[in-house]
């Protein structure tokens, strides 16, 4: 009996078959697409892809052609460019093997929501891209700069991304749902990293500009860009968007320095090891407020002065230093973002969470609120940890040896 | 008119590899009912390959249930779009 | 005479544990985000106690007759016209789940896995896998359900350990503030998909080999199977945030996604869906059970197998006609389909435990007195 | 109309059988003639005149009035034996002058008598009692017993004037020692194997076992055969429903011949249409004891050093009996690592197609990258590229078990150099393939039993075929078609997933790890249900060295 269904299953399964395969897809029929790039072309959308050649990076006979090749088609609709590109693909573009999406800077202006919903419906497309906006040039320039080291230039781009936000802390990765997430929010604007080219677009997709020892051109990340709603409105800083991700608590590790005396030009510069945010939103007198509470753990990692930091007085004073620039920092990124009228800190999420009631009433007038009302207190506390391998710094001797010198 | 003919030749097959599992029961009930019930599903998988329209029985499930399903969805609307 | 075979208590338990997850556990995390919004998961707690009702009501009807199943007792209940007239319904009902669960996995798949595949063949090619099981027996589906269990819980509870760096606890704030209403309306559609199904239990019921216990293993899988619900909704709204799990037809297969640890284990949504493929497997296979279960014993049918070919493919035609498109479905199973399961789930057993109640007590009486 | 086909088929098959039994003479029940040259000739004429029956004909007793006749099968029988111990006590020992006018019963008297005038019974049972000194004698009566002693190697004394004989033990024929097991080696443990004896292997198990709850049954199997086949088992230990079950099947089995316990195997088994084996079988004596003590039932059959042993469930086949020779953490993560080495044999080539033509975005980018370049200018799609080396590789295998072993060399350096090197150099096949196909043919070699490594590779095209059809959501259909199916299965009425699934918490012990033996207090729950208890040894604990 169970013999027979078998056999009924397998031929149906073979039936089937012969028509079978709708979804299976040759590796040698897909064109790995690793990076897109938006653009706004007259009133058209313009769609740059950059697909693998894979024999160029892992095959055995290497030849001159570039690893990663773009094909662009324009359409009303990202949706539509993309199957316009068909015609000039010589195979079928594979979106789940995308790591970033470039905006250009135009199409950002003009409100990037309408894109979007392609981006988070299709299938192929997983959520672990980042999403980035080219400043200054088009997001087809962006992806086009071939770089050395990483022959996939949207899979340096992403590193980049993602370790400048490690190690510097002065660009902010997103993914798409924390930007649909953002967009749609009512307390909170969204950001997006800014690329910047530097040098030549036009030399940089050329293989020329990576056989040379220092690349003529390449691509930079280090600024923010700040949307109101789904327009970018503006752009903040290197040191802005630092501030920007101590707010937030995006900050893994960064680099912060002081003077070693007021107004000398020689600093004493740590690395934070550790960040640790915690905001809490009250009404003081009416007046929104959002208290920024920080707690930063440090090392000392460059002295270029003489000054004794076995010294415990001036161990605490490096300390107090630090977290005056800090917060320095955290000032200026919220004024930037005040005057670009975004909050883009989530400020208003804040107090949603600690005045439900308040917070319903100046929900419809938040951004005014936000540029005009909102106070904030910004606390920092930084605890220095550890000198590196060395203790006192030889500045010391150098600068005594001097003083003796002139003497 | 190929669809019909595929279909008629699928249920050969399956009629031919199932029916023995429903005969070893030895019960002519059985049989009887195994029999009007798979042309009855033939018939209905022809008429499914010839495109011929269904009534959707969602759609009567629907009109036994809407005095309380249109209430019901205006409250949800008005509780969740509040 | 349709039962012969026996399956054990931890067979049983496994199986409502399955049944319970279901097609739920994809669905549900979308569902209460779109009604409760971050409170969402508090329509989880309040279903799964609603289930717990359920289990009860039913753990009683079976009290009356623990050798009698489902359809045995509805006539044993209601005498013969009227309780074979509640059984057409509830087979009805039956073969209607049947066709939607088909339908719902046939929808995820080309949707998310296989894009380009027609629906039909995927739907054939499950309900063939079930047909088989069926065909093989309760003892078989038993049996298979403790060989998969182990995989379904450990990829579900992997995939909450996996996304749980991820988690932001601020997504479910503020708690208790806002869509509160929302939160509890959502208890009902909550409800529907796992707990106003149970009562298909009461058809193998009988065949657990020591029914005292099957009480309480109703209990358990019930109790497990809700709480890896409100688990992945709970991460599914901390993770992915209210709106996006809303937004999203099938959350927990995007919370499969975000996975992402050391670079490495990623990319393993897959192996989420493969657990979900179990449970609905065994979701599938218990209603075409109970299914042919009820129309061989209305038709006094020896076999429970006999019908089961010509049914299987009946219930892929049902389910390909039932919606035409995926917005449809959504509109009924969000604003009928509640009422139709309540129906069925709660009311008929509800009316069962009443009248059985009397009618037993009668019976009672009526035996007493004599001796 | 196939009614009538299949009737007429069935009634040509029982006329056929009768005409055969027509043919056979002389027919097994008649008995012996009477006269002597009569029956040897009879016997000669059914043997066809065969060069390898040897009749020795001599008179015994005084004036040599006896006649006789040794029969013998040459090559059967040890030769130096009948010549020191039959022929030499008939004619040489027996004093031949006493043999007549002495009174049969007379006990005391120190010679042989034989009287020709004496009563025929009498006569013939002092033969039997006096004269013929070997330790195995029985008396035949019919042709038909005639024929099985004879063929089996032993010599028949006939005598003239009576209708019976003697069959004496006399079996030596040549056989192969006791040699170490080809199939199933071990770094650890006993290396002696079965060998083609029966007797032989039934020693090897008694040596092993020292109880006299050991019981062998015998039954002769194969109607041109007659192959001896022994039913062995420790009563009390064994599960009697499956004994009688066992018992029940071999009885049932009608067949002319019996080569090899493969033969039983098919004819006894539970389920035939499955790729899976519901019967264990082994060279290895210290397998099948362990076997024997858990409550199972051996079979053995002459002819062949593989002995069956049932009920054989899936996790028997991933035990090996080094598993217990080695402390047993070694033996758990060994045993795991068979079982993922079944899942690698099953699911790497299905698994490889699946991701590489329906989930390229589960295979990080890199390895994508990687893999497509190798793809790159290969002319097949995945699957059947895959297909070609899974068949290119069943080849080698095959032709590798078959040649002989000298060839064995240049088969290893065509498949390696030729097909593997090369191929993918041409461009025909990716080494990515190769990688797979290697793993997968490795993994599957790790199982200690070969049969379960047969339908590995059987079940292996299956899923590849899903694959390539429904990728991973066709692989995980087939894996629940697979494990319906293996629930389905019992070996002599026991689940064959037996202790998973039905799911046996006491046995897990020795299921998928296997613990301390001071752990493993019983033995299997569903084999064995009369005498539980295996042991009681204590966890060993060290002295304390606190004072």
């Amino acid at each position: 009996m169970v013999k027979k269904l078998k056999i009924v299953c397998v031929i149906i399964i073979f039936i089937l078959f012969l028509t079978a395969c709708w979804d299976a897809n040759e590796l040698t029929d897909l064109a790995l697409a690793t990076a897109l790039a938006i653009d706004q072309e007259d009133d058209q959308i313009k769609l740059t892809v950059q697909v693998i050649n894979p024999d160029e990076i892992a095959g055995n006979n290497f030849t001159n052609r570039t690893a990663v090749s773009t094909y662009s088609s324009t359409g009303e609709t990202v949706f539509e460019a993309l199957r316009k590109l068909t015609t000039i693909a010589p195979r079928k573009v594979y979106l789940s093997h995308i790591h970033v999406i470039v905006i250009g800077e135009a199409l950002a202006e003009a409100g990037i929501a309408r894109n979007l919903d392609f981006i988070s419906r299709d299938h192929e497309m997983r959520a672990d891209f980042h999403l980035a906006i080219a400043r200054g040039h088009t997001a087809a320039e962006a992806i086009n700069i071939l770089t050395p080291l990483e022959k996939i230039s949207a899979e340096k781009l992403a590193s980049s991304i993602e370790s400048s936000q490690q190690a510097w802390a002065k660009t902010k990765k997103v993914s798409l749902d924390v930007l649909l997430s953002s967009i749609s929010s009512k307390g909170k604007e969204a950001v997006l990293t800014g690329v910047d080219i530097i040098g030549d677009p036009n030399q940089g997709n050329k293989l020329d500009n990576v056989e040379a020892v220092h690349s003529p051109t390449f691509v930079k990340v280090d600024t923010v860009g700040v949307f109101k709603n789904d327009q970018l409105v503006g752009w903040l800083s290197g040191d802005d968007s630092k501030g920007l991700n101590y707010v937030i608590n995006e900050v893994e590790s960064t680099v912060e320095e002081t003077a070693c005396e007021e107004g000398d030009d020689k600093k004493v510069v740590a690395e934070v090891i550790k960040s640790n945010t915690k905001m809490e939103g009250k009404f003081k007198n009416d007046t929104p407020t959002v208290a920024i509470d920080i707690k930063t753990e440090a090392n000392i990692g460059d002295v270029e002065c003489g000054i004794d930091i076995t010294d415990p007085s001036n161990f605490e004073k490096i300390e107090k230093q630090l977290g005056k620039e800090i917060e320095q920092l955290i000032k200026d990124s919220i004024d930037q973002a005040k005057e670009l009228e975004s909050d883009i800190f989530g400020f208003g999420e804040v107090i949603s969470r600690s005045n439900y009631k308040r917070w319903k009433e100046i929900e419809g007038r938040w951004s005014d609120v936000f540029v005009q009302q909102l106070q904030t207190e910004v606390n920092v506390d930084v605890t220095l940890r550890r000198t590196g391998t060395v203790t006192q710094s030889f500045q010391k001797e150098i600068e005594e040896k001097k003083k003796k010198d002139e003497q | 008119m190929i669809k019909v003919i595929g279909v008629l030749v699928a249920s050969a097959v399956v009629y031919k590899l199932d029916y023995p599992t429903v005969k070893k029961s030895k019960s002519n009930r059985d049989k009887f009912v195994y029999w009007i019930f798979f042309l009855f599903v033939v018939g209905i998988m022809i008429l499914y390959v010839l495109e011929v329209p269904f009534p959707n029985p969602t759609e009567w499930i629907k009109q036994v249930y809407k005095p309380v399903g249109e209430p019901y969805k205006q409250l949800v609307e008005r509780i969740v779009n509040q | 005479m349709l039962h012969q075979e026996k399956i054990s208590v931890r067979q049983f338990t496994i199986l409502v544990f399955m049944y319970t997850l279901g097609t739920s556990v994809i669905y549900l995390p979308s569902l209460v985000a779109s009604y409760g919004k971050e409170n969402g998961w508090i329509s989880v707690l309040g279903s799964s106690l609603i289930g717990f009702g359920v289990v009860f009501i039913l753990n009683k009807i079976a009290q009356l007759d623990e050798k009698k199943h489902l359809f045995e007792l509805l006539e044993f209940i209601f005498g013969k016209w009227i309780g074979r007239i509640i059984s057409v319904l509830i087979l009805m009902f039956v073969i209607y789940l049947l066709a939607t669960n088909l339908r719902q996995i046939g929808d995820f798949i080309t949707t998310q896995v296989m894009v380009q595949t027609p629906i039909y063949v995927i739907m054939i090619i499950f309900i063939l896998v079930s047909l088989f099981a069926v065909k093989l027996g309760l003892e078989v589906i038993g049996r298979t359900s403790e060989i998969f269990f182990p995989y379904a819980l450990f990829s579900l509870i992997l995939l909450i350990v996996l996304v749980a760096p991820q988690a932001d606890f601020s997504n479910i704030q503020p708690l208790f503030r806002e869509n509160i209403a929302g939160a509890f309306l959502a208890v009902f559609p909550a409800s529907e998909v796992p707990y106003f199904q149970l009562f298909v239990f009461l058809a193998i019921f009988p065949s657990v080999n020591k029914p005292d216990k099957a009480k309480k293993g109703f209990y358990i899988g019930v109790a497990l199977g809700s709480f890896i619900l409100f688990i992945i909704t709970f991460m599914a709204l901390m993770v992915l945030g209210p709106d996006f799990t809303a937004r999203n037809q099938y959350p927990t297969y995007i919370l499969g996604k975000k996975i992402s640890i050391a670079e490495f284990i990623e990319r393993i949504e897959i192996l989420v869906a493969i657990a979900w493929f179990f449970s609905i497997f065994f979701k599938l296979t218990i209603n075409f059970y109970a299914l042919s279960l009820g129309v061989s014993y209305l038709l006094k049918l020896k076999s429970v197998q006999t019908l089961t070919t010509p049914i299987a493919f009946f219930v892929v035609i049902l389910g390909i006609i039932l919606f035409p498109n995926i917005i449809y479905f959504m509109d009924f199973s969000q604003f009928y389909w509640p009422f139709f399961a309540i129906t069925f789930g709660l009311f008929i057993p509800l009316l069962m435990l009443l009248i059985g109640m009397i009618k037993k007590r009668k019976q009672g009486n009526g035996s007493q007195t004599p001796s | 109309m196939k009614h009538n086909f299949s009737y007429l088929l069935n009634k040509w098959r029982q006329k056929k059988k009768k005409s055969a039994a027509v043919n056979n003479i002389p027919s097994d029940q008649t008995t012996l003639e009477k006269k002597l040259q009569d029956t040897v000739h009879s016997v000669r004429s059914s043997l066809g005149e065969s060069s390898d029956f040897v009749v020795r004909n001599f008179k015994v007793g005084n004036n040599q009035t006896i006649k006789a006749a040794l029969l013998y099968m040459d090559g059967l029988a040890d030769k130096s034996f009948i010549q020191n111990f039959i022929m030499e006590t008939l004619m040489v020992d027996t004093e031949l002058e006493e043999i007549s006018g002495k009174d049969i019963s007379n006990d005391s008297g120190q010679s042989t008598s034989v009287s020709v005038s004496g009563k025929q019974g009498d006569f013939f049972k002092q033969f039997k009692d006096r004269i013929v000194a070997n330790s195995e004698v029985s008396e035949i009566n019919s042709y038909e017993s005639l024929f099985q002693y004879l063929l089996a190697g032993d010599s028949i004394l006939l005598l003239d004037g009576y209708v019976k004989g003697f069959a004496i033990g006399s079996k030596g024929y040549e056989s192969r020692g006791v040699q170490e097991p080809s199939s199933q080696t071990v770094v650890r443990g006993p290396k002696d194997g079965f060998s083609e004896v029966l007797r032989t292997n039934t020693s090897l198990i008694r040596r092993r076992i020292k109880d006299p709850n050991l019981w062998v049954e015998n039954k002769v199997i194969g109607k041109k055969t007659n192959t001896d086949v022994a039913i062995c088992y420790i009563n009390g230990v064994v599960n009697e429903k499956v004994v009688q079950e066992v018992k029940q099947r071999l009885d049932k089995v009608d067949i002319d011949a019996i080569l090899e316990s493969g033969y039983i195997e098919e004819t006894i088994q539970d389920e035939t249409f499955t790729p899976f084996p519901t019967i264990y079988n082994t060279e290895r004596p210290d397998t099948i004891c362990a076997g024997l003590l858990e409550g199972r039932v051996a079979i053995m059959v002459d002819g062949t050093p593989f002995v069956l042993l049932v009920p054989a469930l899936f996790v028997h086949f991933f035990q090996s009996s080094e598993d217990y020779y080695q402390r047993s953490d070694v033996g758990t993560l060994v045993r795991l690592l068979r079982y993922l080495c079944f899942f690698l044999a099953l699911l790497t080539p299905a698994s490889y197609i699946a991701l590489t033509t329906f989930h390229q975005e589960m295979i990080p980018t890199q390895l994508l990258v990687s893999l497509a370049a190798q793809r790159e200018g290969v002319p097949f799609p995945a699957y059947v590229e895959a297909l070609l080396m899974e068949i290119t590789f069943e080849i080698l295998r095959e032709a590798g078990t078959r040649m002989p072993r000298a060839v064995g060399n240049a088969i290893s350096i065509v498949g390696a150099l030729v097909l593997g090197q090369a191929a993918v150099e041409a461009g025909i096949v990716s080494s990515a393939m190769v990688i797979v196909v290697s793993l997968t043919a490795i993994s599957s070699f790790v199982s200690p039993t070969f049969n379960m490594a047969i339908s590995v590779r059987i079940l292996r095209f299956g899923f590849m075929t899903l694959a390539a059809m429904f990728g991973l959501v066709g692989i995980i259909l087939g894996l629940i078609v697979m494990v319906l199916h293996l629930t389905s299965l019992r070996s002599f009425g026991i689940p064959y997933l037996a202790p998973m699934g039905p799911f046996i918490p006491s046995d897990q012990k020795d299921a998928l790890v296997r613990m301390p033996f001071w752990n493993l207090r019983n033995r299997p729950k569903l084999i064995n249900q009369t005498d539980l208890e295996r042991e009681d040894t204590p966890s060993p604990k060290p002295p304390s060295t606190k004072q």
